[in-house]
């Protein structure tokens, strides 16, 4: 399910084989040391594990530039982790220190940061998406070669909102890189039982945009279906979208008994765990040693322990500065 | 004290499951239809067990698309069906907001009263479970606006139970708002508890210095409140408005009326509340009676922030309400 | 363009050609003297001519049994009168009186009838499609062999709720006719503009609904068209699409100067005048003399003449019942 | 009226379509979107000949998709751009609301003060032109109550002409609402005319008895109130509130501090009407100054009816205000 099946892509480069893997890594090890926060009600309000979805915003992270634009859904822990916010600053946040890369007023669901362009950290199905048409609208109408980078679940399909979005973005030619998630179920819908159509990949074509399906479960093929889509989009095509083929491993949020899919399918979805399934084969192509993968773990687990300490050390926000943030305090000049 | 009246022990969230469940066994008419009302039991378990029971017929799973399905309640509504249709949040009726305000509310009114809707539309409302600003909205005032609906915000057992069956009676559009902090309440409920009255507030608590007027999440805090000020001498009244349009203005008036006071607890943002609407009607009907000027205890004016202390300092609490009062005795009492 | 080009079309029988050529003409000659009763201030509010699509309307309501639904826009007096509202309380309506099918409270733009099963006359775009799948929803699940048809612009095609909705009767299987009357415009707006994909067909496509698009010209080829696919609706197979490609000779509404559009392309469509071509064929094929045609506009000029005397002879609703119909009066049984 | 400053004549109309040429020549960043801006001239006439003079980039027609380019808007604002988003009326803004409030009014405050968004959204609102229940809305109340926006009513050819240009200084989404009723109004304004500030109410005529507060399309209304009561020996005092959030309580207090009586007037529906929350500050900050209980003058609670005398008993009239005024100077005078 590459992009285009006639083309070989190049052989790994083993220095960014573990690039990849170790991000994937990072947001796998943050994630499972939410939840055991969140056991201890460190963390509250809502938690969305991207546990078994780490390939796509790794891969796709890749292929996006420091000026490019993103925005996220309230399951971005792992966007915003690849794309380069600290995970202290994203740990901080959900412990709501003012530390936190929103001062805490956003939480998990709303991670924001101003220096890497990521907006957010949306939770309102589909209502990141008119957002991204009107970032990447403002680029090109200032002339600036930037990407916006929208993802979303398959979820927002069935919204109206998705449709409006990729009809402007479409009719517009605006550089808007849409990145679908699908893994399959919105909550505890699945997805042929909300869409009557469910190959994707079809309304995008209905309003002209180009498409392709992509192995989610594969960091590389992620980070290649990225990187050409993004080329297209820079070299001025107008918008393009990427349906990311994955799964969640873990419950919707934290709340969910999972009532809806068998243990079975999840097991069989695990056999084919991004992590797990890059590290066996960077070993069997010789591009990884248990030593790299002790190192790489160690040096994960001293991030995230960082991460804590920096989140327990933050403080809160005084209780004086509530409505603070409402309206902006400077005129502009 | 009879020993006659079997009870039953249950939560809000059980006495609105059994609400639902009797409504479909009494009539063939009534479904439920909304977002994961279905296979994943509901967004918070009120549904649960209901689709094994009734069937994918009468309960519902929807696509995420709020416009197309609380439409499709209108249509089907006035296609001979009594439709119960949950938005799973406040927060995401705004995506339906047109097909309410301008179908569901005007239909009976632009065709000369040819076409009625007997549509209910039940949805979670109110913050303080650190959501954030996108998922913690208290509009019920807003919807109450709105002429040509109703709209009931049960804060007990007894009107979780009996609100809907009245409801389904109705001819006409009933939205139901049910606060996200009540769901786990437990308490002692008739075995035989059924349809109650929807149109008179009602006196939770008998009082003579202060009218401690409110509704829905807020009514628990009005009535500790009540209880602390009890202890320091105040004897407040507690009204439960029940229904925020129509509103029983009559009852709410008698209590004024009777205690010369009066403070208004509403979770909305204070500019433009319902707490608002009740000041300019007690301003109307009864300012002779007033000893001082009506209080509102409300949200501060700012989107509800994620961090626990910050969240807290924005919504009503059991302790503002007592220094408003404290303060309202003081001054002019 | 018609539906099956290889089947033969039944040679027309001179009855029923007649009667479709009378339809369109009533419709031509009402709005005719609807203009002329705007100029005259009669009427008021907005008021949106139908003339040019006749076709449609009149073909397509030929395919509907008495006991099928309708949902229209505010361009509906066509839809109106070939449903067999009586032109006198249409007229009466446009007037204000309470002899009106509205009851003087809807206007041109909300003309219901309960006797014909006609929802409206609604005025947001886009907004009366999940009317129509609530009301074919609650006919399949009543068991009902009933078809909804639902008329609406090509210019709703991008609002979202067309999107949500189509897949909403797709996924159900719901006996829906979507009726989209493509003019061109959506007020000054071409669709080429509107779309980034103006073969609207292809939106149906990406829904798995079938779809075909007709010549809104010719009133044969509507009727066809519309009779074959309410008998696949009616069959259980769910949804249809059908796109009429017509043309609006009038401006969008009575305020419209017509600055995005060409004299000569008005001209040229002109020319496939519904009305005028269907006489031609009709004469050529000996089914229609002379005085067929005075006999007919004879009929119509009285039945119009009728309309506004009885719209004349109105009373109005007295002022006191101004708050009716905001609520049932009734509670059901 | 000294000679000095050159005064011209022109409408409501053309005094916002002057302030957004000027906006335009002024500043790159802004351009104007929304339904039929362009080539249509705008449903209401106010962006004629703008496409001409700036061209498609900077007049953007847009699909009908009210939530993807309020949205965009919002999203342009994000990435540096300063857009006017033009919602052809109100009543079609339902559609955006999520966008407006969860995502404009919020995102400077979720993002911890890291993103602000400088957008200006302009609609028209209200009625009185017999345009029947879903396009006769006067919703601006509504969006008064959301924390994070601003709500500006101009009810003059100065306000009309000079806060566009102050709204597009704020860093903040500022809502603007233009009365249809109001376009046609024709007066002198200075030809240099320019920003006015949007910080204070207006007392638009002096007075001693009455304190007559509205705002909008109601002013007028009001002023000519003022004159016959001035007939009757009564001083009316009146307050242009100009901008509807934040509200400038200080101006309103201290009006009714010098008459010692109030009555609101407010096309919303009376119920949870911004009159409401007037009537309450009044309550809050005034009330030991009251000779009589504060009455408002707002709309019945019925979904507006297409007949103009029932249209015309369902809003505010001058007859209305004057008989209120009346009323209270009798019966506490
Ligand atoms: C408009 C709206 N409706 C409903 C919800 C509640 N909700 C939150 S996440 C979710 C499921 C979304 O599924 P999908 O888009 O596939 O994303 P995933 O959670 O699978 O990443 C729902 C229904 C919401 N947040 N917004
Ligand atoms: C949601 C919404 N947005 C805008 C409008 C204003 N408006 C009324 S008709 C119209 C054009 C609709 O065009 P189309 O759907 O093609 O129907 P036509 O008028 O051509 O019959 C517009 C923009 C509206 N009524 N509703
Ligand atoms: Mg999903
Ligand atoms: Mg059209």
């Amino acid at each position: 399910m590459t992009l285009h099946p006639d083309l070989q892509p190049p052989p790994l480069e083993r220095h960014h084989a573990v690039f990849l893997l170790r991000e994937m890594l990072r947001i796998r090890r943050f994630e499972e040391k939410c939840a055991e926060l969140y056991s201890a009600t460190k963390i509250r309000g809502f938690l969305h594990l991207y546990i078994g979805q780490e390939a796509v915003a790794v891969g796709a992270m890749q292929a996006l530039d420091a000026q490019d634009a993103i925005v996220a859904t309230y399951r971005e822990h792992g966007h915003a982790l690849a794309r380069g916010i600290s995970a202290a600053s994203i740990m901080a946040e959900m412990y709501g220190k003012q530390e936190g890369c929103s001062r805490g007023r956003g939480g998990s669901m709303h991670l924001f940061d101003a220096a890497t362009r990521f907006y957010g950290g949306n939770a309102i199905v589909g209502g990141g998406l008119p957002l991204a048409v009107g970032l990447a609208l403002a680029d090109k109408m200032q002339g600036r070669p930037h990407v916006t980078a929208c993802f979303f679940g398959e979820g927002a399909v069935a919204e109206g909102e998705f449709h409006e979005c990729m009809n402007l973005a479409a009719l517009w030619r605006l550089p808007v890189l849409f990145c679908c998630e699908n893994n399959l179920y919105a909550m505890g819908t699945a997805l042929q039982r909300s869409e009557s159509q469910t190959d994707l990949c079809l309304k995008a074509a209905s309003y002209e945009i180009p498409a392709w399906p992509v192995d989610g479960m594969d960091v590389v093929a992620c980070e290649e279906a990225t990187q050409r889509a993004a080329l297209a989009v820079r070299a001025g095509g107008g918008p393009y979208f990427l349906e990311f083929r994955t799964y969640r491993f873990r419950a919707h949020s934290m709340f969910d008994p999972q009532l809806y899919r068998d243990k079975q399918e999840i097991e069989e979805w695990k056999t084919r765990d991004p992590i797990t399934t890059f590290q066996a084969r960077l070993r069997s192509q010789g591009l990884l040693t248990d030593d790299d993968v002790q190192r790489l773990e160690e040096e994960i687990a001293a991030e995230i322990a960082h991460a804590v300490e920096f989140a327990e050390a933050g403080t809160w926000e005084p209780v004086e500065d509530l409505t603070k943030f409402v309206y902006s305090e400077r005129k502009p000049a | 004290m009879t020993a006659e009246r079997k009870t039953v022990r249950l939560t809000y969230r059980e006495a609105i499951r059994q609400a639902i469940r009797e409504a479909l066994q009494r009539d063939p008419r009534v479904f439920l239809m909304g977002e994961d009302v279905g296979r994943y039991g509901g967004c918070f378990a009120v549904s649960k067990g209901l689709l094994e029971e009734f069937g994918p017929e009468r309960i519902r799973d929807t696509p995420l698309s709020e416009s197309a399905f609380v439409g499709a309640g209108i249509g089907a509504a006035l296609g001979g069906m009594r439709p119960i249709v949950e938005i799973m949040t406040v927060n995401f009726s705004l995506l339906a907001l047109d097909q309410i305000v301008n179908n569901a509310a005007t239909i009976l009114h632009m065709s000369g009263g040819q076409f009625n809707i007997p549509l209910v539309i039940r949805m979670t409302t109110g913050a303080g479970r650190q959501l954030a600003a996108q998922h913690s909205h208290s509009l019920e005032g807003w919807y109450a606006h709105i002429p040509g609906i109703k709209v009931l915000t049960p804060a007990t057992l007894e009107d979780a139970r009996g609100m809907l069956w009245t409801a389904l009676q109705d001819p006409d559009p009933v939205l139901i708002f049910e606060h996200g902090g009540l769901y786990n309440m437990e308490g002692e409920l008739p075995a035989d508890a059924g349809a109650v009255d929807i149109d008179r507030a009602a006196v939770r608590r008998p009082g003579t210095d202060v009218s401690l007027i409110t509704y829905g999440g807020s009514l628990g805090k009005a009535l500790q409140a009540a209880e602390e000020l009890a202890a320091l001498g105040i004897q407040a009244e507690v009204v439960d408005l029940r229904t925020l349009r129509p509103l029983d203005t009559e009852t709410i008036l008698a209590s004024v009326t009777r205690t010369h006071r009066a403070v208004i607890i509403d979770e909305g943002w204070r500019s433009g509340s319902l707490s608002a609407e009740i000041s300019a009607r007690i301003m109307e009907g009864a300012f002779y009676e007033l000893d001082a000027p009506v209080a509102r205890v409300c949200s501060a004016e700012v989107p509800i922030p994620y961090a626990r202390h910050l969240e807290e300092a924005a919504l009503p609490q059991v302790g503002t309400i007592v220094a408003t009062v404290r303060e309202m005795m003081g001054a002019h009492g």
